[in-house]
This record gives structure tokens, C-alpha cells and sequence, in this order.
């Protein structure tokens, strides 16, 4: 068996994104992603959606490299007006060759 | 008095009661909780049975009755938003953004206050014509379309990308899905056709509504407290607004010959604000407005407004119209 | 013997059957599932639809009727408990902590277990009186605050914030909530009034019970393996505490001049054992004693013994002392 | 023509276009969505129901009238999957793994399909057999287990600790477990004892299936995109099969006697391909074979095509069998 | 865009806790949650709810003083009578400011 | 209050799975596990359920030498014929050693 060392990057975010932060964190070179239903309450805490706190979390594994492309994309086009968190770890990853 | 009537039978109705016993539930830090998922599937069950009935009942309804009716609605889809926005830019002071959100939310409509409406009409005796769930139809998405227009044309803002996708999703949204499926189905089946599907489509409609309504009471109380933040004006507006807005409304749908239950379901219709369709397009064409306003206003003022007083006030003033009688 | 038929009929009904059918499936390791989301909305739906049923009832019942039964059910939930308490400390043994916890799961109510006897009855032909659910809102709290309230004089144990926490809990808990929510509504709407609503909250009610119960069955399965550690006379208090406490409910309903059909009722309440209220209370106030003694004898033997052979046992204690007839 | 009748009848059908709306809903990219809950309480109301109805027929059919069909629905489940695997084999040139997985599905039955197949023709005035459900649980297992068989005496593949775990959960399996649950409660109830609870399961049955393939349409349409690297022999196969295995169904049928709605049902049944217990049978004992295929197939292609044309097509064959009259 | 070390908490409870261990993070210095329903199985396995394994999981962000804070308020309140279980930690967080 | 290095192993796989695997980890020496209903895509995107998507989040936290084993048994059984990812993590858990 071979561990390799990638970067999860989680990304909390209100459920009404979903779509377009998938669409993007796929161009931007992500290879799959995992989603859950979460809810919770920040700074903001703003929602346009009548279930308050109903968020996602995306959660997905990539090259060191595409974790800082990802991360910065998201802090430049979605920190400013929607209610998103975003940070990454440092995993290591069963197989990890498939997820580069 | 007629309308006090009203206004008591309304007040005392299992479904207003129900929404006030979410709004306790919440106040009162109850830890009663109903899963999204039950809001999730009684929307769709409203709508899509709301669609089916309409669709039933146009199939008998002759296109003279509907055509005008219909330019009334789309006539009221493109007004109200622009006078709300005036209004709100004007008298408000709001921002560009906040006023065209806040418009897109006036000029659509609430698919349970218009249940509502028709419910309460009807049994106050004044049964309104069939094929209105098709005018709500037609009502929800211009508004929308005319407030981001507006806020593109007055700012970079809105900017083209943002707009074209909440366009796009709009027009495929859950709530006009929903609605028009069962509308077209409806149609196509015809009366014999949806026959053996009405014990669960039409029958429990009521009590769907009312169990919903209960849990939209527990939504609306958490969404009171996002308009801490707002002005004064706000607040009278989702007061005044929805009662300018309803009796254009309700003189609008008398002109066009609808009845007085008719006329009164129009009035409610324009008075209601959206809080499903127009949210969602507004938070991604428009994210930088305020979405504790836009959504307190309609879902914390406006809906228990028009629940409670707003539905009879809209009849009764359908009933003078029509000269006093049904 | 009409008791014997009472069984018989009690064991071949859908929701005795239902409930055997959920035990099995989660004895036989079978992957049925039926989503924690539907037990939640059911159960919302069966205390809602009995409240409502109990106002609308309680409306055109004169009070002189009303008062003596609500005050007999006052003093079950204060007597249950403290002989439940008395009893596991003297004979059982069990610390002050678990016998307290055990006594206010007895003392309080369990609500299937209502639905289940009234609908039992009803079918045998024994119509309990129409306001019994405003007993149960009487009778599900305040077992709980005077065992509570022992366990507090007796260690230093359950602290006063714990305790106050509990309570204040108690009074908004969502079963007590959505129980006199809907009696209220079903009083203040009346027959009349509430008449749209019931082909969703009357007509459904049996089936819904049905599904109910065989959820609870796999629930139930799943909880009695929490028994293991318990001592044997826990086990047998879980069957000989239900037929003492029913006996005494049954007495005291026939005392204040209940039907057969409705001090058997008030004495399957007084067997039963909360699931719900309880449990979320002792959870809270009690944290050292052991949820699996309390669940597990609550929902693992005395519920499935109440509903299948204790219910026919109150009943025909019942019949007995009202001189055998209805 | 009588069989064009039931095709448009079928087309028709809120069920029909409920299931389109649903494919149309994700082929439009509407944010419509019906939560896995409803799809998992749905899909175990229509097996229960189907029981529960079944089995309250079948109290009062003599035995008599039963083993033949009985006997001619085990046969099915043999003959067919071993027919499909020769097929796929041969013909087709599929791997032994992706032959058996797919017989496994073919040889099974899809409840929705036969729910849709009675309702259908019990509205075209074909009422079949009361009896049919007990049928659709013989059917269920069998031919899973002929296929698991098949590929594990052909490769060592199919290892025995997997496909013996695979029929120890086949058995218990959640549609299985339904299904006899509902018979049996069916049987020790009766009709009269079955009567409290029909409002709840049958007399809403029609509507909840409308439902629930309308979400099934949403599932079907992703479903389809499985099927891209597929060769064309299976999408071949996943119509031309169904059109040979239903009219062995239907000549097997009318042999033991079955009226022409029930041997059109029983057709239905041997057309349909399982998407529930096959799937997860088969992945377990066959990790190998391509899901892709197996569900794509089934899900994809058969269940739209018996559903739109395939049940009318099994009808007409049973009608001329029949010598053209009921 | 700039990335912080800050401490991930996560407490794994019963259900019944949700509330009360919300109001205690606050008022120790958390400035947001995500709360997401799991289930599962631990050493003690009690549960006071009919559903067992019906547990929640609360997700924190936070300053690593804070974290220990809190990890230490955990283990002295919930730890001898209630089932949780508690870690943290090193996540590197996108404009990790507005969390401190 | 005392804070021991562990490992937390995140499972990935179609909710097919679910028993097997903690049956799995279970006799390998794990003492507890929490499950999250999530869903996702991978590169493999096969799934033999209606549902596509519907899979499940196992965690797991385990000593060092326990993590290898599992990841290895995980690697070994299950990578070649079904939709399963493994990573794992360092975590500092409170209590820790009753995890161990
Ligand atoms: N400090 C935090 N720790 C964990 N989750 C957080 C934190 N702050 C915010 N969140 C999550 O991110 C969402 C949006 O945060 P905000 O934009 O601050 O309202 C919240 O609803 C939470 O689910
Ligand atoms: N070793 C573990 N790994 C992951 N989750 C755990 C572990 N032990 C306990 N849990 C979670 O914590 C909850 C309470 O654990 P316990 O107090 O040991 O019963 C369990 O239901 C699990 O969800
Ligand atoms: N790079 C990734 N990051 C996060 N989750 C992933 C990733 N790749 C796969 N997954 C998850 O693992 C599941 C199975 O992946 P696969 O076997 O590649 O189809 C997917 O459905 C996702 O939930
Ligand atoms: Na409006
Ligand atoms: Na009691
Ligand atoms: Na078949």
C-alpha cells in the first residue's frame, strides 16, 4: 500500500452555490468531490433561502498545486459577497495517484 | 359586517392557526422541528397539485374567458415592480440593488398566499374561476426578469453572466416546474384522466396546507430577526406596499371581468411577495443585496400580513367593486 | 370470553401486526429502512390530529364533565411516580439517581400507546370519551417534575441549573407543543372550522398509526439489547409496574365516572411509560443515570407488552368493575 | 383499434406523464428535486400496500386457483434468466460477469412496473386477479439466484462468501421484507380487519405512484447517461428482451388460466427488469460486472419502454390470446 | 489571498447536547459553527433518544488558545456523564482573520 | 485536561458498502466510528444503487499502527472493485486513550 500526500480542501458555503463552486472547482483540476448537507452559523450569517443555516460542504482532494489555484479563486470571485469558508489539510491519501 | 366576517373566519381557520403555532413554536423555544425534506415535498405537492386542478378545470374553459385575465396578470407582473422600485429608490432611499431585489420579491408572488386565497375564498362562498393557478404561473417570473433588468441598467452591477444564469434557472425553477407539470398534465388528462389520483392530490389539499403553513411559521419567525438591521421605511413598506400592490390588483382583475372571488385571489396574488423563485435569482444576480431585507420583508412582514388581514381586505374590496354581492 | 376476544382482536390488528413486522425486520437483519425523518413528521401528525380531535370535541363538552377526570389524572402523575420510586428503591435496589429516572418514564404517558387503546377500544366498541387526549397534556409533565424533584432532595446530584433547564424544556417539548397546539386550535375552530382539514388529520389516522408502529418496532429492537446489564428485577418491574399503575388508572377512572372505554383508556396511560418527553428531560437533569435502563424498559419490553396484551387486560378490568357492560 | 386505445390511454395517464415530467425535469436542468426520504417511504408504501391488498385477497381465493399460476411464475423466474444469459453470451458476446448480472435483472421483476401494469389495465377494464402480488414475491429471488449460480460454476469469480452473503440479504431483503409483510398482515387481518387502515393504503395508492414516478423519472434520466459506453447489442437487448420474455409471460399466463388482465400483468412482470434487490445483489456477489450496464439497461431503457409501450403491447398479445375479449 | 493556521475543533455528541455545547463555544470564543447529523458507535453506546446512534457533529474554527479552551471546558463538563468525543486540528484557513 | 496524537482514517464509498467495511474496521481494532451521509463524484462514478451518489463518510479515530492496517486491508479488498476512497489524518483528541 502507498500513502501519498495531498491537500482536502474543505469548503462551506450557503446550498444555493452548489452548482457553480462544483463547475468551478472541477475546471480548476479537481478529479472528484464529496458533498454534505451541513447547516451552521458564521459572522454573516445572511442566507436567501427561507431554511436558515441550510449550507454544503464540498470536500475534495487534490495536488498541493490545485489547492492554492482553488483556494484563491474562491477568495477572489466568492468571499466578497456570499456567505463562504474555505481552508486546507494536509491528508494522506490510500492510492493516492488517481486523485492527481 | 361582510368583511369583519372575513377577517374572523379567516382568523379562527385551522390554517392561520397553524401558522401562528409555528410562529410559537419558535418564540417560545420549542424544540418541535419538522424536517426540511416535509417542507421540501408539501411545496412540490402544493404547486403540482394546484397545477393539476388548474389544468383540469382549463381544458372546459373557453380561451375567450382567459386571454384577458392573462394580459391583466402579465400587465401586473411589469407594473408593480417598477412601482415598487420608484417607491423604494424615492420615498426609501434604498440603494439601486436593494430596491430592484426588494421589487423582483413584490412583483412575483407567494404560491401559498395565493393557496391561501383561493381556499379562504372559497369557502367564504365566493368560489373564483378555475384556471387562475395558470395566471400564477404567468406572474412569477416577469417581475423578476423586469427588477434585474432594472438593476443592470442603472449599474454594472448586475453583471451580464449573473443575470443570464438566474434567467436560465428561473425559467426551469422548482416552484414554475412544479406548477406548470401539473398545469400541462392536467390539461392533457382532462377530468376523467386525473380522476383517480384526486384522493390524494385534491382531496388532503387543506390539511397539506395547513401542516405546511406550520412549518413555514417556524421559517417566518427565524426571519423576522434578519430585519433588525432595517429602516423604518422597510418595515411600513412590507405593510403599505402589499396593500397598494393588492388593490391594483384586485381593480385590475375586476376590469377584466373576473369574479368577486376572482378579483380578490388577483388582488392577493399581486399583494404577495415571492420567497422562493425571486430569492434565489436574486442572491446570484444580485449578491451584494441585502438578503436579511429582501427575504424578512417578504416572508416576516408581508406573508403573515396577507394571511391574516391582507386576504380579506382584498375580498372585501373586491366586494364593493363588484357592487356588494358575489 | 369477550377479554379473550379483545386479544385476539388486539393481536390481529394491522398496527399490533405492524409492530411484529418492524421487530423482525430488525431481528432478521433485513436492510428495510424507513427514514428518521418519517417517524419524526408521524409523530408530529399523531399528536397533532389527537389534539385536534380532543378540542374539537372538549367544545361541546359541558366542564362539570371534564373536571373531575383531569383532576384523577393530575393526582395519577403525581401517585405513579412516587410508588414507582418507592418501589425500585425498597424491592429493586436501584440507586436514587436510576430509580428516580425510572419513575418518571412510568409516571409519565406514552402517547402511541394512548392512540393505540383509543383506537382499540373505539373498534371493540367501547367509544372512550372524546376530550381523554386533554387528559394526556395533563398527565405527561408532571410525573416528571416530581421525580425530578426527588431525585433533587435526595443527592445534591441533579443541580439545580440541570433541573431548571429540564423543566423549562419540558413545558415547550415538542410532544407537549404539537398536543395542545392542536387542541387549541381544534377548540377555538370547532366542528366546523376544522371539517376542511379532516380528510388529511382524522380520516389517515389509523394507517398512519400503522406505519407508526412498525417503525417504532425496529426502533424498539433495537433498544432492548440496551437491557443486558439490567438486573432481573428491572425486567419484571417493566411488566409487573404497567399492570399495578394501569390498575390503579383504570380504578380511578371508574371512580370519576369514565366510560368503560374511557377508564380503560386513562389506565393504559397510567401503564404506559413516556419515550419521549421523558427520556429528553432525565437525559438533561439526571446525566448519571442509565439511559439504558430507562429506554430500554420504556420502549423495549413495556410499550410491546401494553400494546399487545396489557391494553386487553385494563379493558377487561374495566368492563369488570362497570359490572360488564358498556 | 383497441390496443392503440390503451396505448394512448397509457400515454395518457397522470402516472406516464408524471414519469416524463420527471425525466424532463433533469434533462432541463430544473432545480427540482424530490428528497431520497420521500423515494425511500414511497417505495416502501406501494410494496406494503400491494401486500397488504394481496394478501387480503388471497384469504378468500381457494388454493386451487393459485398453484398453477404459482408454479408458472417460479418457472418464469428460471427460464427467463437463463434465456437472457444465453443471449447476452452468445449474441451479445458479454463477458460471463455482465451476462449474469443483467439475467439476474431480467429474470427478476420491477414492482413499479407491475403496480403500473395492474393499475393500467384494471382502469382499462381488465381487472386481474386479485392474487398477483403473492406472485410478485415468487418471482423476486429465483432468478437472482439462477444467475449467481451461473456465473459462479462458469468463473470462480462470483466467490461463495460473496454470493452466499448476497442471498442471505436477497431474502431479507427491504422488498421482499415488505411485500410478505404486507401479504401476511393481509392474510391474519382479513378484509374486515384490513378495513381501518384502507383509506391510508389503498384508496391513495394511484396518487402516491403518480409521485413517486415522478421522481423515479428524475432518477431514470441520470440513470441513462450510465449507459454511454454500452454496446449497441444492449440497448438492443434492453428493449427486444422485455418484448420476448413478456410474451413468454403472457403465453405462460393464458396457459394456466390466468384472465387476460392478470396474464397481461403476469407478461408485465416477466418484462420488467428489477432495480432494486438485483442491483444490490448483484454488486455484491459480482463486483466485477459493470453497474453501468445492469442499472442502465433496467432503469434506463426497460422500465420507460414497458411502462409507455411495452404493458399495452403485453395486453393486446393477452387479448388475442384471449381470443380478443375479456 | 493569504492562509492562516488556525485549530479545527470537532465534537461528536448525542443529539440532545446540540444546544447547549452551541452556547458554550460561543461564549468561549467561537465566531461561527457547522453542525452536520451523523451517527455511530462508541465505547459506551448509550443513547436517551429512541433513535440510537442519532448523534450530532459540530465543526469549529478557531484561534488555537481558544481551542484549547474549549477542549478543556469538554473534557470537565460533558466527558464523565455524556457521550462526546472531542479533537482538533491545524487547518490552514482563506482569509483566516475574521475567525480570531 | 491531556491531548493524544491519533489517527482519524475518512472512508469514502457507495452506501452499498456500509456494513462490510465496519464490520471490517470493527475487527481490525477500531473502538468507535461515526457515519455521514454524503454524496459525490469520482473518477470511477459507478453505483449500483437508483440513487447516484448516495454514498457514505466512515471516520474513524485509531492508534498509528491501527490506521496502517486498515488503510492496507482497505487497499487490498475493496480499491480494485468498488467506488471507495481512504486517506487519513493526525488528530489531537481529548481523552485519547480510550480510543486506543
Ligand atoms: N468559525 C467557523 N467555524 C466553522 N464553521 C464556520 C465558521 N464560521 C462560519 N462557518 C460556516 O460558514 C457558514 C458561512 O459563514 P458566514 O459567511 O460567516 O456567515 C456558516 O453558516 C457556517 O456553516
Ligand atoms: N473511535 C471513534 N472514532 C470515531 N468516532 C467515534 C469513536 N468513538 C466514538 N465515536 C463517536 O462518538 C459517539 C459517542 O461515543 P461513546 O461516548 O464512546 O459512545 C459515537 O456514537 C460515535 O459517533
Ligand atoms: N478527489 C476526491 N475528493 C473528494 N472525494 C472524492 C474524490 N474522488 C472521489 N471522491 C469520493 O469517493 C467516491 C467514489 O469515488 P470513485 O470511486 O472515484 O467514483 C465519490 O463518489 C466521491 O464521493
Ligand atoms: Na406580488
Ligand atoms: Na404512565
Ligand atoms: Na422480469
Amino acid at each position: 500500500m502507498n500513502l501519498v500526500e495531498l491537500k482536502r480542501i474543505t469548503i462551506i458555503s450557503e446550498a444555493l452555490l452548489e452548482e457553480r463552486l462544483l463547475a468551478d472547482i472541477r475546471r480548476l483540476g479537481a478529479r472528484g468531490y464529496t458533498v454534505t448537507e451541513v447547516r451552521g452559523e458564521g459572522s454573516r450569517g445572511v442566507r436567501a433561502s427561507e431554511w436558515e443555516g441550510n449550507n454544503i460542504k464540498i470536500e475534495t482532494i487534490v495536488a498541493p498545486e490545485i489547492a492554492l489555484t482553488i483556494l484563491a479563486w474562491l477568495s477572489e470571485r466568492y468571499f466578497v459577497s456570499y456567505a463562504v469558508i474555505a481552508y486546507q489539510e494536509t491528508v494522506e491519501v490510500v492510492r493516492g495517484e488517481k486523485y492527481v | 359586517m361582510q368583511s369583519w366576517d372575513l377577517v374572523r373566519a379567516n382568523l379562527t381557520s385551522p390554517m392561520v392557526l397553524a401558522f401562528v403555532m409555528g410562529l410559537l413554536a419558535t418564540w417560545l423555544r420549542s424544540d418541535l422541528r419538522l424536517p426540511a425534506e416535509l417542507y421540501t415535498v408539501l411545496s412540490f405537492y402544493l404547486l403540482f397539485s394546484l397545477g393539476l386542478k388548474g389544468g383540469e378545470e382549463l381544458v372546459h374553459t373557453p380561451f375567450l374567458m382567459v386571454w384577458k385575465p392573462a394580459l391583466a396578470t402579465l400587465g401586473l407582473g411589469v407594473t408593480v415592480p417598477l412601482l415598487a422600485y420608484f417607491l423604494l429608490r424615492r420615498l426609501g432611499k434604498q440603494s439601486v440593488t436593494d430596491a430592484a431585489a426588494i421589487a423582483a420579491h413584490y412583483g412575483s408572488v407567494s404560491v401559498v398566499t395565493f393557496s391561501a386565497a383561493q381556499t379562504m375564498l372559497t369557502m367564504g362562498g365566493f368560489k373564483p374561476e378555475g384556471f387562475l393557478p395558470a395566471l400564477v404561473a404567468l406572474l412569477e417570473a416577469p417581475a423578476i426578469i423586469v427588477a434585474l433588468g432594472l438593476a443592470r441598467l442603472r449599474t454594472g452591477r448586475a453583471n451580464g453572466e449573473g443575470v443570464r444564469e438566474a434567467l436560465r434557472d428561473l425559467l426551469t425553477g422548482k416552484s414554475i416546474f412544479a406548477l406548470v407539470g401539473g398545469l400541462l398534465i392536467g390539461v392533457i388528462c382532462g377530468p376523467e384522466g386525473v380522476k383517480p389520483v384526486t384522493v390524494f392530490f385534491f382531496d388532503p389539499f387543506k390539511g397539506a396546507l395547513t401542516l405546511f403553513l406550520l412549518e413555514l411559521g417556524m421559517v417566518t419567525a427565524r426571519r423576522l430577526r434578519d430585519l433588525r438591521s432595517a429602516s423604518r421605511f422597510l418595515w411600513i413598506y412590507a405593510i403599505l406596499g402589499p396593500i397598494l400592490h393588492g388593490s391594483v390588483g384586485v381593480l385590475l382583475g375586476t376590469s377584466v371581468g373576473l369574479s368577486v372571488g376572482g378579483s380578490a385571489v388577483l388582488g392577493s396574488m399581486a399583494a404577495s411577495a415571492s420567497y422562493i423563485a425571486a430569492p434565489a435569482a436574486v442572491r446570484v444576480a444580485l449578491p451584494d443585496a441585502n438578503p436579511g431585507y429582501y427575504l424578512g420583508m417578504s416572508l416576516g412582514i408581508t406573508f403573515p400580513f396577507n394571511l391574516t388581514l391582507g386576504i380579506p381586505l382584498y375580498a372585501a374590496l373586491s366586494l364593493y367593486l363588484h357592487g356588494g354581492h358575489g
